[in-house]
């Protein structure tokens, strides 16, 4: 069955293919029942995972699946928002070869789920990496460029530390690692770079803005909001199975990658604040919020893996929701610049509504499914005693605030663009997925507990014990959430508030350009405050902002790319130089064995 | 062996010479030149490896313990064979050369570098 | 029951028949030359098939070896055989609907000397037989690289011909060395009286053998004219020189170091960083390539390293990754020059902008074009992967750590320009559909079908690539077979 | 008998803000040697306000933003102790809880000040959030030094464990009190942060638009909000106590914010952020410091 | 409803318009010496808010418009009070081309404060008178103004020397 998971995005791709040819829309509906065959699969699959092996490949290297707790509750999560994106697909229309590529990469996601050892999570891993790549190589090869070596770079260095580990253990299986004979922190730094990579945890985030930014709009959320859990499912799996006894004798690395993740989280919310590209945007904050998962890990506590797992959980709703919104957007607007909308709110208010539960999502405001997780870091952290982690988290769910105002201001609030004046709301199969999200945003955040009963039997396979909870509540030693209070006083509150509200004497709705600008008429000119929106932050952290680590990368790239520029002019295209290399290796191999060749 | 050995060493000089001829000179033809002593050499090289001194020709009728080493004497006929082929086939390119190039100087082609 | 000489003399005896075909009639040449060709394949299955149950020993003028030239076809001989016929016949396919400048029986006629001489390397057992026939692949290659007769043509052509000969002029003296000290040519002989050798003179000979036979196997600092050659040269040229001739210049190389001369740990180390240099000089070369053709002259380079250092590994796995690596690099670079002929059709030059949107153009050879490059940078599913991932996986077994990384940096060096070139192929959408015609995809096709089925199916090929990489290992059954037992 | 009590505290703590609001109007003028208005000046204000006839709204949002702004405060009241007698929510989520609930009500107010499509507003929302990356984290690094120290997030257990007069946390943790204090003059929007409203210089920021009703119940979650504020101050910093002495306590440093208002310029929004992001997050560090020594 | 306009009558807003002379007097009044949030009259930066509009001194016929405009985005109950003769009769710009003479016949003026200029005494006067007003439900410019727009309009057209007008859509 595991393999009829998989089998069924490659299957489903290639006759999605085939079909989209004479028809876009058939293609994509035929990708979304093969698409669906998983989700049906998986979903009843929780009572017990499996395990499976079989040699697909036969030869000497061969494939083998399990199902476990942790890549069901990943796996879940992807075929969900894989069969949610293709709703969007299917109104963008998308062509034969993006449905191929996109079925390939969720295939490949979800073979990294399912992988019982390394050699197939590494295969699934390149075939996620390369397929996501070529949903947009055609349209932007640059940024598709940049995520594929980024992802090899990473990829290659997980493939490293497999082969270090064959080498020393004999076996491929995903097990922990015992008896292991090298430098532990080497295998371990090698074998998380290519989840760390994934997951865009700094400093190996800068692929992802221009790649969430250039995918394709319907791609987009599950490329954020499940390609990045393959990352998180393997740090989980590096921390606490594989490396276990490592991670949790040595705090000092758990402390270090909580910092990273942190710091994760807090500069790549800054980033958000300043730029002008709505996806760009969402990106960076895709990036914080796995910057939150890091930080989670990075600590080890039951209570912060569980908090951990439910950011990812609510990362995968809430960001995805976010960029379904925009790929509606995209789909009646023909943009994504930030700059370039205002005031959608009266022309698409049900993309208005998701954003705005997406938002209050993103931001971490209770109760939505972004809260619970967010919480139980914090518990996590001060019960672990650290401040100033805290503080930074903290910084960065502010920054969270301020970059989900700012998009929902500039989309859809303000003043509405004259040439946006005829606009409708979106197809319907594009609001499909925003409606759906809707109903786990809140569930869950209303009912923490259902996750948290998941997410415990996990971190009993590990080893840890479970956060104590109830359907709604979750107790930590240090303090409770009560999801179901917080929502039932909030819709009480609401009750109340509107009622003050509708007592009194109804208003009366004017013109935008009824506003006060001193008795002028604004007409003609732009009311939208939307460029340079946080300019004073900018201003303020200039000199920060001024160091990037992907100039680093960039430098380094560089410098390949001029050395390579530089070794080639050996190539010098004259013949006489070709023969002197040929003397001077001859005379080199004659020096080299100069011992040997005395007569 | 010893007694071979001004034959080895002008054979290898003789290689050398051609190398060198190949290594400096611009002139295609003089290149071809270099590389057909710098074969000559090795011929002569492989010659006088088979070579014995008072040796008689390898003829059936004397005792063959007499004789030089025939095998090499057929490699070189070989050799030589395939050494005019390939002269052949660069006074050809030289011939070509001058026809597109205009000039015989090996520096000049250089359209394809890097 | 064909004998495996047929396929060397038959070629050769056609090939100077061609004038003759072609007063006849212009058109059977083509036709003659498929024929020739094809049956070159046949007999190349044939023997393979007969391989599995045992090596062939072929003894000519009826004399037993060790006095007499004798063709030996062992497991790897068999395989590279096949490969090599299988890959000329497409090439051959390919051909028959290929623009050739006249005169145009001479084009074949030196083609099919090419192939009779390359199959002759494969199949000889005689050290001096080698050097004949690489003199013979050599000659006719030089002539085709030539061939176009423009000014790149001849530019390649004559480098490949003063780089060449001097190579086998050193090969011949590294030949003669050997002679002078053990007074036989034949390999298996040599090879069991290797201890006759003085040191001095098994490292010098050894030193001869891989400048001389570097120049075919493309090493680094003798693998200068490649590009300029490849770039030259006519497109099915180009692709006959990656795959059929730097493999038979590969296989020499190989034979001689490892069944001829011991395989010292010196002479593997040797290669094994000879390999790695070429690879990390081709890939950084590449990276800036603009023309795409040159470009994957630099990546077939850069593959030959690879393979070479998997050699020099010389464990059994080591050298049955290497092999897969090199069939490999044969198919892929096959479907690359192809496809690229293909797209060179449609486009002034071969540089990368004048192909914007060729993909779009031609959907079928731009997939195609996609799929081998794929396999070459080792996407799952793809034979690529799995000789990359055996290759890496023996690397590992033997501790080579610094190598492996650098490996893995020419790997990703590799799938950045290979990826930005298929993102430039698509990139656009105002293009018309123009589609080649069937017979010429059809060799591609076949290719990168080989290259699926073995993607998902490389078992298939486990047990003949172990048997080569056996055959290479064990040297006292290769001198065995020849010397001792083998019925001829 | 629970919902009443809610809907007692809810109008007694709008009363009280409102009064808050009327003797701070009071107490500036008794600085400035002014007469002032009469104490209960804020009711006055706000029945006219909602009073008012032939509101104009800007849109769903425009109208939705103060009910969501009033929603939240009314959230977060509920979820904060009012001294040591009434617990009220606030052991159904701790104070990582009520911080969040905090941001509803700006944000809210936000969302429905940038439907109307008033560049002032806007830019004073901007300032407003900008502003909140300074002061929130202040006052959350001056919290939690307090949360350390106890090992509970639990406002409610905070309160208790504090107890009354000599053991209040300002003494121990006086750092960190004075930190938060500085986050709260921010939190509250008084000079020398007053630059989210800033009447000269950008019309009252996100209320340029709101009229009537609107405003109304604006200064309504105003009032509120000026005792959840200050509230959550004392309840960290000035122990527990009886809902009356809950009540002077807030009072006072209300009392004491208001002052600072009245003999401060104006910062503008780097100067604020920058100051933030310098002096009270030293303070506040030093403050955890010091509870690491202490510990 | 009693409430509502005792409220009315006691928190007044004010958005003054300061265009002539009379703007100097309004900070005195403002400040310690009169003190006017002594009866909850306070500045107001927009006149969203306001519940006053204060024309201090003359207007120009451009600046007309941007005081209709202003006085349309109050909400209601809204009060104008036209402060120095210029309001009244143009005071000393009687005879001026581009000035406003009588205030009254584009926006409805609840109240004038006599004087050229007004003391602060006499403003302080003015808002008792008006909350007096208010509180007996004489101060009725707004409703005037709604049912006799037409009236209004036709008149403000005629000093823009258009054809029609409207304040908010041009």
């Amino acid at each position: 069955m595991t393999f009829w998971v998989i089998a069924s995005y490659f299957l489903g791709g290639i006759v999605a293919y085939v079909l989209a040819r004479p028809s876009r829309k058939i293609g994509a509906f035929v990708a979304l029942l093969f698409s669906i065959y998983p989700l049906y699969a998986l979903i009843p699959a929780l009572d017990g995972g499996f395990y499976l092996r079989f040699t697909v490949i036969p030869y000497y290297l061969h494939l083998s699946f399990r199902l476990t707790l942790l890549g069901w509750f990943f796996a879940l999560i992807a075929a969900t928002l894989y069969s949610l994106s293709l709703f969007s697909a299917y109104s963008e229309k998308r062509d034969s070869f993006f449905l191929l590529s996109s079925m390939f990469s969720a295939g490949g996601l979800m073979g990294v789920f399912l992988a019982a050892d390394y050699l197939t999570l590494f295969i699934f891993f390149e075939i996620m990496a390369f397929f996501s790549a070529f949903t947009f190589i055609r349209e932007h090869r640059r940024s598709a460029l940049k995520y594929i070596i980024y992802s090899l770079v990473g990829s290659y260095a997980f493939l490293a530390a497999l082969l270090v580990i064959n080498r020393s253990t004999g076996s491929l299986e995903i097990t922990p690692l015992s008896g292991f004979g090298g430098s532990v922190p080497a295998v371990m730094s090698l074998f998380i770079l290519a989840f760390w990579v994934k997951s865009a945890v700094m400093p190996f985030h800068p692929w992802a803005p221009s790649a969430y930014a250039d995918s394709p709009h319907s791609y987009t959320p599950f490329f954020s909001g499940a390609l990045s859990k393959s990352g998180v499912y393997g740090l989980v799996l590096a921390f606490f199975y594989i490396f276990a006894g490592f991670f949790k004798s040595h705090h000092a690395f758990g402390y270090i990658f909580a910092w990273i993740g942190a710091l994760t989280a807090l500069f790549a919310g800054i980033y958000a604040l300043l730029q002008d590209d709505a996806k760009k945007l969402l990106a960076y904050s895709s990036i914080s919020q796995l910057g939150y998962v890091a930080f989670g890990l990075g600590l080890g506590t039951s209570l912060s893996i569980t908090g951990s797992l439910f950011v990812a959980l609510g990362h995968a709703v809430f960001e995805s929701l976010l960029f379904f919104v925009i790929a509606a957007v995209y789909i009646r607007t023909g943009t994504t610049m930030l700059t370039e909308m205002g005031g959608l709110i009266k022309k698409m208010p049900i993309s208005f509504i998701a954003l705005l539960f997406g938002i209050i999502a993103a931001a971490g405001i209770p109760p939505t499914v972004g809260f619970p997780g967010k919480w139980m870091l914090y518990e996590a952290v001060l019960e672990k005693g650290y401040p100033l982690l805290a503080g930074a988290i903290f910084a960065a769910s502010i920054t969270a605030f301020l970059y989900c105002y700012r998009l929902i201001y500039s989309i859809f609030l303000g003043p509405l663009k004259k040439e946006f004046r005829d606009v409708r709301e979106a197809p319907f199969p594009a609001l499909v997925p925003l409606l759906l999200l809707l109903i786990p945003l809140l569930f869950f955040g209303l009912f923490p507990g259902y996750v948290v009963d998941v997410t415990d039997s996990i971190l009993r396979e590990f080893g840890y014990l479970g956060v104590p909870h109830t359907p709604a509540k979750l107790l930590s030693g240090l303090g409770t959430f009560n999801g179901l209070a917080v929502g039932i006083t909030m819709g009480a509150a609401f009750v109340i508030a509107f009622l003050v509200h509708a007592v009194f004497s109804r208003s009366r709705k004017v013109s935008e350009l009824n506003n006060y600008t001193a008795g002028e008429v604004a007409e003609g000119v732009s009311m939208h405050y939307v460029a340079d929106f946080y300019k004073f932050i900018e201003r303020e952290l200039h000199g920060f902002l001024k160091l990037r680590v992907e100039a680093l990368f960039n430098w380094i790239a560089e410098g390949i790319g001029g050395l390579g520029e530089v070794l080639r002019r050996v190539y010098a295209g004259d013949i006489q130089a070709y023969l002197v290399y040929l003397i001077l290796f001859l005379g080199f191999l004659f020096t080299l064995y100069r011992g040997v060749l005395r007569w | 062996m010893a007694e071979n050995i001004i034959f080895y060493g002008s054979s290898i000089a003789l290689a050398a010479i051609g190398l060198l001829i190949a290594l400096t000179r611009r002139n295609l033809i003089k290149i071809i030149i270099g590389l057909d002593l710098m074969e000559t050499g090795v011929n002569m090289f492989l010659i006088s490896i088979g070579y014995r001194r008072g040796g008689t020709a390898p003829i059936f009728d004397i005792p063959l313990s007499k004789a030089v080493d025939p095998v090499p004497q057929a490699l070189v006929l070989t050799a030589i064979v395939i050494g005019v082929a390939v002269t052949a086939l660069a006074l050809t390119f030289a011939v070509r050369i001058h026809e597109k190039y205009g000039t015989l100087d090996i520096s000049k082609l250089r359209e394809m570098k890097w | 029951m064909v004998s495996p000489i047929l396929a060397i003399v038959i070629p050769l005896a056609i090939a100077f028949l061609m004038p003759f075909f072609s007063a006849l009639s212009r058109k059977s040449v083509k036709w003659v030359f498929l024929a020739v060709i094809a049956f070159n394949f046949y007999a190349a299955i044939m023997t393979f098939l007969r391989v599995l149950s045992g090596p062939i020993l072929v003894v000519t003028a009826g004399i037993k070896p060790p006095f007499a030239i004798n063709l030996l076809i062992g497991p790897l001989g068999g395989l590279l055989f096949l490969l090599f016929e299988g890959v000329a016949f497409l090439y051959a396919i390919f051909l028959l609907k290929a623009e050739i400048k006249e005169p145009v029986h001479r084009f074949f006629m030196l083609f099919l000397l090419n192939v009779a001489g390359a199959t002759g390397m494969i199949l000889t057992g005689d050290l001096f037989n080698l050097f004949v026939f690489l003199e013979i692949t050599g000659i006719s290659a030089y002539g085709l690289v030539g061939f176009k007769r423009d000014k790149k043509g001849l530019e390649g052509g004559v480098k490949y011909l003063i780089l060449g000969s001097v190579g086998s002029t050193l090969f011949l003296l590294g030949v003669a060395l050997l002679y002078s000290q053990v007074g036989t040519l034949n390999m298996a002989d040599i090879a069991g009286r290797i201890w006759m050798l003085k040191k001095p003179t098994l490292y010098a000979a050894f030193i001869m053998f891989l400048v001389g036979l570097g120049v075919e196997a493309e090493l680094f600092p003798m693998n200068a004219w490649v590009p300029d050659a490849y770039e030259g040269a006519h497109d099915t040229v180009t692709a006959i020189l990656s795959t059929v001739l730097s493999k038979a210049g590969l296989y020499a190389l190989i034979r001689v170091v490892f069944t001829v001369l011991s395989p010292q740990k010196a002479f593997l180390d040797l290669l094994l960083w000879a390999g790695l240099i070429t690879l990390l000089l081709a890939e950084l070369s590449a990276l800036r390539q603009k023309n795409v053709k040159r470009m994957i002259a630099y990546s077939s380079v850069g593959q030959m390293g690879l393979v070479v250092f998997a050699f020099g590994m010389g464990s059994l796995f080591a050298l049955q990754a290497a092999l897969f690596q090199a069939v490999n690099h044969v198919l892929s670079k096959g479907v690359l020059f192809l496809s690229l002929a293909i797209m060179g059709k449609k486009r002034e030059g071969l540089e990368l902008e004048n192909l914007r949107g060729i993909g779009r153009e031609l959907p079928v050879t731009g997939l195609l074009f996609s799929i081998g490059a794929l396999s070459l940078l080792g996407l799952p599913f793809l034979s690529g992967f799995w000789s990359k991932i055996s290759l890496l996986l023996s690397t590992a077994d033997l501790k080579l750590w610094v190598p492996l990384g650098l490996v893995l940096l020419a790997s990703i060096i590799e799938a950045f320009y290979y990826l930005r070139t298929i993102g430039v192929f698509y990139t656009g959408t105002d293009f018309r559909f123009r589609e080649t015609a069937f017979i010429r995809l059809l060799p591609v096709l076949v290719l990168v079908f080989v290259i699926l089925y073995l993607g998902f199916r490389p078992g298939v090929l486990a047990p003949y690539l172990k048997g080569a990489a056996k055959e290479l290992v064990d040297r006292s059954g290769y001198i065995g077979w020849v010397i001792g037992g083998l019925k001829p | 008998m629970v919902i009443l009590e809610f809907f007692l505290v809810l109008i007694g703590i709008t009363a009280l803000g409102l009064l808050y609001g009327g003797i701070a109007r009071k107490w500036s003028a008794r600085i400035q040697r002014r007469y002032g208005p009469p104490f209960y000046q804020n009711f006055l204000d706000v029945f006219k306000l909602l009073g008012k006839k032939n509101t104009k709204s800007h849109g769903v949002m425009f109208a939705l933003g103060p009910v969501i702004a009033f929603t939240g405060i009314i959230l977060s009241l509920f979820f904060l102790p009012l001294g040591n007698s009434r617990p009220l929510l606030s052991f159904e989520g701790d104070i990582f809880v009520l911080f969040y609930l905090l941001v509803i009500a700006p944000l809210g107010m936000a969302l429905g000040a940038g439907e109307a499509a008033n560049p002032n507003a806007t830019i004073g929302i901007a300032r407003g959030l900008t502003l909140m990356l300074g002061y929130e984290l202040i006052f959350f690094l001056s919290a939690i030094a307090v949360m350390v120290k106890f090992n509970t997030a639990s406002l409610w257990k905070i309160v208790e464990i504090q107890g009354t007069f000599p053991k209040w946390n300002l003494f121990p943790f006086f750092l960190s009190a004075f930190a938060g204090l500085i986050a709260l003059q921010g939190m509250m929007g008084e000079k020398p942060f007053d630059l989210i409203v800033a009447p000269h210089e950008i019309a009252s920021g996100p209320m340029v638009e709101y009229n009537g009703k609107y405003l109304g119940l604006l200064q309504l979650y105003h009032a509120i909000a000026i005792v959840v504020e200050t509230g959550l101050f004392v309840n960290v910093f000035l122990g527990g106590g009886s809902i009356l002495t809950f009540i002077l306590k807030t009072f006072f440093v209300f009392m004491l914010a208001v002052t600072i208002d009245n003999i401060m310029p104006r910062f503008r929004i780097g100067q604020a952020v920058k100051f933030y992001w310098k002096y009270p997050l030293i303070i506040s560090l030093l403050g955890i410091l010091v509870v690491f020594i202490w510990r | 409803m009693g409430l509502f306009r005792w409220s009315q009558s006691r928190s007044l807003w004010m958005m003054h318009f300061c265009t002539g002379c009379g703007a100097v007097e309004m900070p005195p009044t403002m400040t310690s010496r009169y003190d006017m949030e002594r009866f909850g009259i306070i500045p107001m930066a927009t006149p969203r808010q306001a519940d006053i509009l204060l024309i201090t001194g003359y207007l120009t016929v451009k600046t007309l418009k941007r005081v209709v405009r202003s006085y349309e985005q109050m909400a209601d109950p809204k009060y104008v009070i036209g402060f120095g003769s210029c309001t009244i009769n143009g005071g000393m710009y009687w005879d001026s081309y581009n000035t406003v003479k009588q205030l009254d016949l584009y926006i409805p003026v609840d109240l004038y404060i006599a004087g050229c200029m007004p003391r602060p005494d006499s403003i302080i006067d003015a808002f008792v008178k008006l909350r007096e007003m208010i509180a007996k439900g004489e101060a009725n410019g707004w409703k005037r103004y709604r049912e006799n727009l037409e009236w209004y309009r036709t008149n403000q057209a005629k000093v823009f020397n258009v054809e029609k007008w409207s304040a908010i859509e041009p």
